[in-house]
């Protein structure tokens, strides 16, 4: 399934357009595209530029350290790696059920997050794009811009990721970098004050949510030539789904589907993901590649996040969110929808799934319990899961008998999204840059690409660096003829 | 008791009995001086400075200076507070200090101190000095990254707990903190969880283990209030 | 009488090697964004499109220094900026991510790419277009001096909009308790 | 339990430990002469101690961490320390260290792989006179040369034991330049206890008080007065200590008074022992004179057959006295007189908290009086000559004579002994030093005389001193002279309080950062901002005097520091391609985005 477009045969004689940073997305991110004198695509590159090292210096930590140490990976989804770590380490304390107050609470915190992280990338980040258009004034296109031009969606936008916040603070105790989770439970719950002002305003993020689904439901179908095709390509793609088949972001198994919709496996324990899953490095990202074992490099790069879960699942467990799966799945046919800008319906339906969640949860009085802990059987091994923003994400740890942690392996949502969104970029170039002068708003256009993963590349850098984004152009001769890159007024210019 | 037994602290008068120091007048008397190696439980020790004063305008550690009839000190101005600001950059660049994801941020001296005196940043370049964990006990867990020598466990487990349990090696830069054991390992002393040096360290060296971050943020020692607010919980009056 | 509206001060801002987590503090200003936007106009950002930094009032720097890019950057910042500010622990001094200090890199990359769980055929990336990483991990003020601090991990959206406000209405930045804080 | 492993170790402790009676107050001297023994101090013979001594053996192992010449570790059978003072370097010390690590593949603060030998730094050794010198195993080597350094290289491969190298390296000479009453005197042994048991005790301290005899260690203190308050202090035991740590950079008269005049010294001591009802007293005899050790042994042992050390002096009953000396073990910090006592009775040398002063609250908590060794060689000679023909040598408020130890840029190193009140100018001129650009007077933590004040006189009154007269030319880097001190503070601090601790080192890193030229006119400012720290909250004198080299060659020697500030803005202290240079060879890469290059230098 991979694309022509990772290498060029002759580097040498082509010029090179640098991208560099990505902006509007988390971290860290730099495409490169080579073209010949004819402006024809050879070689399109996401290069992910960082590295952090948090795999090495973990080790030799105490294990109780770990989820707040970890989450430090990513400041937009932190509430993922908090609990994915408090998970793995569930069974080094040897809880193997949490008492129903810590998993509620557990469980709020993730989807408050779910809530937050959702409306920041599509109201602050990805809302420019699709309001205005792909190549449209560069200096309007942000989230300013629509505050001007729209104030009130921009205004839900802030109310509504002020909201998830809130619900993570009240959980985790900050709305950013939290201690709320530890192995075995949670430091508290909520008491009767905290729900009672979450209460007031769920009932409108419901609302709000639900009108987020029908914007861009529209735009789809507006402009179903665009959004269909845009950037599409045909993978695979996983994602955990709940022990009865419906959707479930904090806990389940996994279940894999083929670009044709067919389940690929179904039901795996987590705990096995290394028999699934294989890593490959390339030497032009610091962002490792993962693929399906079973399938192979070539062919067993997947797709992960909203996307994947939302058509993935048998069903949404709450009535809004269900109804609007029910009408994207009948939208797309029989076929799943590849194209990269279906995040963004799929990741608002999470959303509204999100909200309606908080709002159960908060009805449901286990939520100001007092059983915080759960212990057991010391355990010297575990895995934890769970569904981030931006799709599964595995930790998973040893820790000796001294309590300290001898081993850790991380594999982040983004992480799993790298071949597919190098795939994504690889289909843009050859769709709109392809034999055309490079401007600015073309770039863009590749970065619409990316954007639609919703990638975080500060995850994504926990194994070494940042990436930025820059296009350069060699000439015949592999020599740099001039740098294009964006001015700092947006404009393309030429740095040479 | 008589009115000659007292000294002025900024300007406030604080008796005091035969034999106090300053900070031991000052503390019990609802006054705060920063501090980190002193601890009212303990002979003054004078090593962290960060109690210096000026008594009758000269600068004198608050702790090991013993109060004197009608001495004027001042503590709280500018002047002494950007020393002890910088004094508090010191122990924060020597050592690992990295409170996010430290479990007794907020239950901290060190951090409480800085916040106090508004330190915000390191100033100086980092030392970055490697030193490991000593997990060996099964009880009790020693993280020497956060180590700033100001000798309480010393003194607590020699004074109080009778067994010497640790003690300072090195010199200069190279100072640090050693337990009584030919490994090395805190397992192999008879530390125990009961000892008095188990519940003195100003910062997070030693821990409980597998308790860490069980307070939840809000809850915490300074979470309400700064520590110029917080008494020592063994001063009388606080 | 009616002063003449002020020019609108240009504030950058960027993240080297941080979590982006600082990023969505001042985001947690919430509404008080829309204000901002009145007295701020964004220039380099992750919010904007706008790829180099210009000429700046302020500059905000989230993240330490890992590699050459994020020296590249903090030049750039500090060239054009008229006031630097460290925000989050990391510009301030490393935070996690210098919790590898006291290790040798090349054991680092080598257990990253190596020995790693799960991967196949290690070795470690060395493309041209990937920045090397620094041996050890700064803080931006070991590398260009520093206008102001505002630490935390993330600091509060509160703290960095009273810092924010401050240096608007020409005040010195000042915290104090509940503001300040490390973790 | 006793393992086969610390009967091995047994062995030679258990003698040392019969000799020192199982005294816990010499724990120090014990592990000295264990490591003399072994080679360093092993962590079963820690153990053995811990056992036999009943301390704690973090204690043991906390007191041998604390000294430089203590290793826990093996350091190799030949340990090679070379001196670097200011002196050392100037006359080429590191060179010669290079050449000798070469010759033995050795790197520099390693043990060779064989196990052999080990070569590093030292803080000065006392022989800036016959410089470069350097210890083996603690045993001094004067100056040194290529050739010499040659030999020495031929002796190691050789594993010639020390005892039978040339006798001509451990030739250590004297190089008396000027004599007046101290050195010139033809002191007769016990003619000093003599006068005294004529005058009496009350009569001898007040001729020591009629003397305006001070301190020679530095600080100037009245001995009359402190002998007084040792006197008048209740306590079951009263001490006298010599302080012979004469660890400040640049000075080593102390060397030639023990070794030429032992005999007032201690005489001097058993004088001040008479007047406060002392029955001990120790001499506390640094490490590098290690050498002197079996000299002094033996003039004590003489003095005991004379009967001017032991029971019943000179057949006086009831006045008993001894001495006792105690080596350091390289700790310039013992020097200050309440490190010293703490070094006395076996613990890390960390001053201690003042008040009480060791008068009053000395060795072992009993009244002691601690002088230096010229003060007690001094008051064997007013004891003699009486206080007032003391009063009239010197100045009015600095009496007697002083005795400078002159190295540096001169033709005539060596000590030179003047009444108070001398100039620098005439010492210079009496020394052959020619264009000269600076003296740095009382070693590092002194003061740094520049030319146009040469006038200035050497007195408590002026430029106070403990001895140290280090001669710079016109071709010296000042800047170099300050750095190489404030290294040898942070060497030598001893860690307790935190400004010192951690001041010292951030000073040097700074001093280091302007010599590898990232200088800015920021970390000059830097650099004034932290001496200012150092000087107002620090512990003790050496926290107070390592700023001193620094604010004084500042004031006076500014274009020195100028020249380093190569840049007008902020630049890192490390190198930033060179930070990437790791990461260059695990990639294999080498294009320009491999690269960094230095700040740019623009705005």
């Amino acid at each position: 399934m991979s694309s022509t477009l990772e290498t060029a045969a002759h580097p040498e004689n082509l010029r090179r357009v640098v991208i560099d940073p990505v902006s509007r997305v988390e971290g860290h991110g730099k495409v490169t595209i080579l073209l010949d004198d004819k402006n024809k695509v050879h070689q399109v590159r996401l290069h992910i530029v960082e590295f952090r090292g948090f795999e090495k210096f973990i080790q030799g930590r105490p294990y109780w350290e770990v989820p707040v140490m970890v989450q430090r990976l990513c400041g937009i989804c932190p509430v993922s790696h908090h609990l994915a770590a408090s998970k793995a380490l569930d069974a080094i304390v040897g809880a193997k059920h949490l008492t129903p107050t810590a998993e509620k609470n557990r469980r709020l915190m993730h989807y408050g997050q779910i809530l937050q992280s959702h409306a920041l990338h599509f109201f602050h980040l990805c809302s420019p794009d699709l309001l205005f258009g792909f190549d449209s004034d560069v200096a309007k296109r942000n989230i300013i811009g629509v505050a001007e031009k729209h104030p009130d969606t921009a205004k839900r936008g802030v109310l509504l990721r002020k909201f998830g916040q809130e619900v993570i603070r009240h959980t985790a105790g900050k709305r950013v970098h939290g201690t709320g989770s530890v192995p075995g439970g949670v430091n508290k719950s909520l008491s009767v004050d905290e729900r009672d002002t979450l209460l007031k305003d769920v009932y409108q993020m419901v609302s709000w949510s639900r009108d987020a689904v029908h914007l861009v439901k529209e735009m789809h179908h507006k402009n179903p030539e665009l959004y269909n095709s845009f950037g599409a390509f045909r993978a695979n793609y996983m994602s955990m789904v709940g022990f009865d088949g419906g959707m479930d972001l904090y806990h389940g198994r996994l279940r894999g589907r083929d670009e044709n919709g067919q389940i690929l496996f179904d039901g795996v324990d987590y705990q096995n993901y290394t028999q699934l899953i294989e890593e490959e490095v390339k030497n032009w990202s610091y962002m490792k590649f993962p693929y399906l074992k079973s399938l192979g490099k070539e062919k067993g790069w997947y797709r992960v996040g909203p996307l994947s879960r939302v058509q993935n699942c048998d069903f949404i467990p709450t009535p809004l969110a269900e109804v609007e799966r029910r009408e994207f799945m009948a939208y797309s046919g029989v076929m799943p929808m590849h194209a990269p800008l279906g995040y963004h319906w799929a990741r608002m339906i999470e959303m509204l799934h999100a909200a309606e969640m908080i709002k159960d949860l908060l009805h449901d009085d286990d939520i100001m319990g007092s059983e915080l802990m759960a212990t057991g059987e010391r355990g010297s091994e575990g895995v934890g899961v769970i569904e981030a923003p931006r799709g599964t994400l595995i930790h998973h740890y040893r820790v000796d008998e001294n309590d300290l942690v001898t081993m850790c392996n991380l594999i982040v949502s983004t992480t799993h999204n790298n071949q597919a969104m190098n795939e994504a970029v690889r289909r843009v170039a050859q769709q709109y840059l392809h034999g055309h002068e490079i401007t600015e708003g073309l770039l863009n256009h590749i970065e619409v690409a990316i954007r639609a993963f919703d990638p975080c590349l500060s995850c994504a850098t926990h194994a070494l660096g940042k990436m930025p984004l820059e296009v350069e152009v060699l000439g015949g001769a592999g020599e740099r003829l001039s740098a294009l890159s964006r001015s700092s007024a947006g404009v393309l210019c030429n740095t040479d | 008791m008589s009115q000659d037994k007292s000294f002025t602290l900024d300007g406030k008068t604080v008796p005091y009995q035969e034999g106090q120091t300053i900070i031991q007048a000052a503390m019990a008397a609802g006054h705060y001086i920063p501090h980190l190696c002193f601890n009212p439980e303990f002979k003054p020790h004078g090593s962290c400075k960060l109690c210096t004063v000026k008594a009758n305008g000269r600068q004198t550690a608050s702790c090991t200076q013993q109060a004197q009839p009608g001495m004027v000190v001042e503590s709280d101005i500018n002047e002494l507070n950007d020393e002890r600001r910088v004094l508090l950059q010191m122990l924060f660049v020597e050592g690992n200090h990295f409170c996010p994801s430290c479990e007794k941020s907020g239950n901290c001296q060190l951090q409480a101190t800085a916040y106090e005196l508004d330190m915000m940043s390191p100033h100086f370049d980092q030392f970055f000095p490697d030193r490991p964990v000593d997990a060996s006990h099964a009880e009790y867990l020693l993280d020497f990254n956060r180590c700033i020598l100001c000798s309480l466990c010393v003194r607590a487990s020699r004074d109080v707990d009778g067994k010497n349990v640790f003690a300072l090696s090195g010199r200069g830069i190279k100072s640090h903190l050693i337990v009584n054991a030919k490994s090395g390992h805190l397992a192999d002393t008879d530390f125990s969880g009961s000892d008095k040096a188990a519940h003195v360290c100003p910062v997070g060296v030693i821990l409980k283990k597998r308790v860490g971050f069980s307070v939840p943020i809000g809850q915490r020692t300074f979470d309400a209030q700064p520590i110029s607010a917080t008494p020592h919980p063994k001063v009388k009056g606080a | 009488m009616n002063a003449p509206a002020k020019p609108k001060l240009k504030v950058a801002t960027t993240s080297l090697a941080g979590c982006f987590g600082c990023h969505m503090s001042f985001l947690d200003i919430d509404e008080r964004i829309l204000e901002l936007m009145k007295l701020v106009e964004f220039d380099r950002s992750p919010i904007t499109d706008i790829k180099h930094c210009g000429p700046c009032d302020i500059g905000i720097i989230e993240g330490g220094l890992c590699n050459a890019e994020n020296v590249h950057v903090l030049r750039e910042f500090r060239a054009n900026c008229k006031i630097l500010i460290a925000m989050g622990a990391c510009a301030v001094n490393g935070g996690l991510p210098a919790q590898r200090n006291h290790l040798s890199l090349p054991l680092i990359l080598e257990e990253v790419y190596h020995a790693q769980h799960g991967l196949v055929d290690g070795f470690i990336p060395n493309d041209p277009e990937l920045p090397l990483p620094l041996d050890k991990v700064h803080p931006i003020h070991e590398v260009v001096k520093v206008d102001y601090f505002i630490p935390g991990c993330p600091p509060s959206g509160d703290a960095i909009w009273k810092v924010l406000t401050d240096l608007l209405a020409g005040r010195e930045p000042e915290l104090g308790h509940g503001l300040i804080h490390y973790d | 339990m006793m393992t086969s492993q610390t009967n091995v170790h047994a062995e030679y402790l258990n003698p040392i430990l019969a000799r020192r009676q199982h005294n816990p107050n010499d724990l120090l001297q014990i592990l000295r002469e264990a490591q003399e023994q072994h080679g360093y101090i092993h962590t079963d013979a820690i153990d053995y101690l811990s056992l036999e001594l009943k301390l704690p053996r973090a204690k043991i192992e906390g007191v041998a961490g604390f000294y430089s010449f203590l290793y826990l570790q093996p350091r190799g059978e030949y340990r090679v320390l070379f001196s670097d003072n200011i002196t050392d370097r100037m006359l080429g010390n590191m060179e010669l260290l290079e050449n000798m690590c070469a010759q033995l593949w050795v790197e520099p603060g390693k043990v060779s792989e064989d196990g052999l030998l080990s070569i590093e730094t030292t803080s000065c050794t006392g022989l800036c006179d016959q410089g470069p010198a350097l210890l083996v195993n603690n045993i001094a080597i004067n100056r040194l040369t290529p050739a010499r350094v040659s030999s020495i290289c031929e002796l190691i491969r050789e594993r010639v034991p020390l005892s039978a190298w040339p006798q001509e390296f451990f030739a250590i000479e004297d190089n008396i330049r000027r004599k007046d009453i101290l050195l010139g005197s033809d002191f007769k042994s016990g003619a000093a206890l003599s006068a005294l048991f004529q005058r009496g005790a009350d009569a001898t301290l007040q001729e020591i008080k009629t003397s305006k005899l001070r301190g020679r260690g530095g600080a100037g203190f009245s001995t009359g007065m402190k002998w007084e308050f040792c006197r008048n202090a209740a306590g079951d035991a009263h001490y006298v200590v010599c302080n012979a740590d004469e660890g400040e950079p640049g000075t080593f008269k102390d060397r030639v008074l023990l070794n030429g005049y032992a005999d007032m010294v201690f005489e001097g001591m058993t004088l001040c022992a008479r007047v406060v009802g002392a029955k001990q007293g120790f001499l506390y005899l640094r490490g590098e004179y290690r050498y002197l050790l079996d000299h002094l042994q033996a003039v004590l042992q003489r003095r005991r057959q004379q009967t001017l050390l032991g029971t019943s002096i000179l057949g006086e009953a009831g006045f008993d006295f001894d001495i006792e000396i105690h080596l350091g073990a390289g700790a310039y910090v013992c020097g200050e007189e309440s490190a010293l006592i703490e070094s006395l009775e076996g613990k890390r040398g960390t001053p201690r908290n003042r008040p009480p002063f060791p008068v009053t609250n000395g060795y072992l908590d009993r009244p002691t009086v601690v002088n230096n060794v010229e003060t007690f060689a001094s008051a064997s000679l007013i004891a003699l000559n009486g206080g007032a023909w003391y009063a009239g040598i010197g100045t009015e408020t600095s009496s007697g004579t002083k005795i400078l130890s002159v190295s540096g840029d001169c033709e005539r190193p060596g000590l030179y002994e003047y009444p108070f009140g001398v100039t620098v100018a005439q010492v210079l001129a009496e020394c052959g030093a020619r264009d000269t650009q600076a003296v740095q007077v009382s070693g590092a933590s002194g003061v740094c005389v520049s030319a146009d004040e040469f006038e200035r006189r050497i007195a408590f009154e002026d430029i106070p001193t403990a001895g140290a007269f280090m001669v710079f030319g016109q071709q010296r880097d000042m800047f170099e002279v300050a750095r190489n001190f404030v290294h040898f503070f942070a060497h030598e601090s001893c860690g307790f309080c935190t400004p010192c601790r951690v001041g010292t080192s951030l000073l040097s890193n700074m001093m280091d950062k302007l010599a590898n030229g990232h200088g800015s006119p920021y970390d000059f400012a830097e650099i004034e901002k932290l001496n200012g720290l150092l000087q107002s909250t620090s512990h003790c004198g050496l926290g107070h005097a390592a700023c001193n080299p620094v604010l004084d060659t500042i004031a006076k020697f500014r274009p020195a520091y100028e020249k380093r500030l190569a840049h007008k803005d902020f630049v890192p202290a490390f190198d930033l391609d060179a930070a990437l240079s790791q990461a260059r060879q695990m990639t294999g890469r080498d294009d320009t985005g491999a690269h960094l290059e230095r700040s740019h230098e623009s705005r």
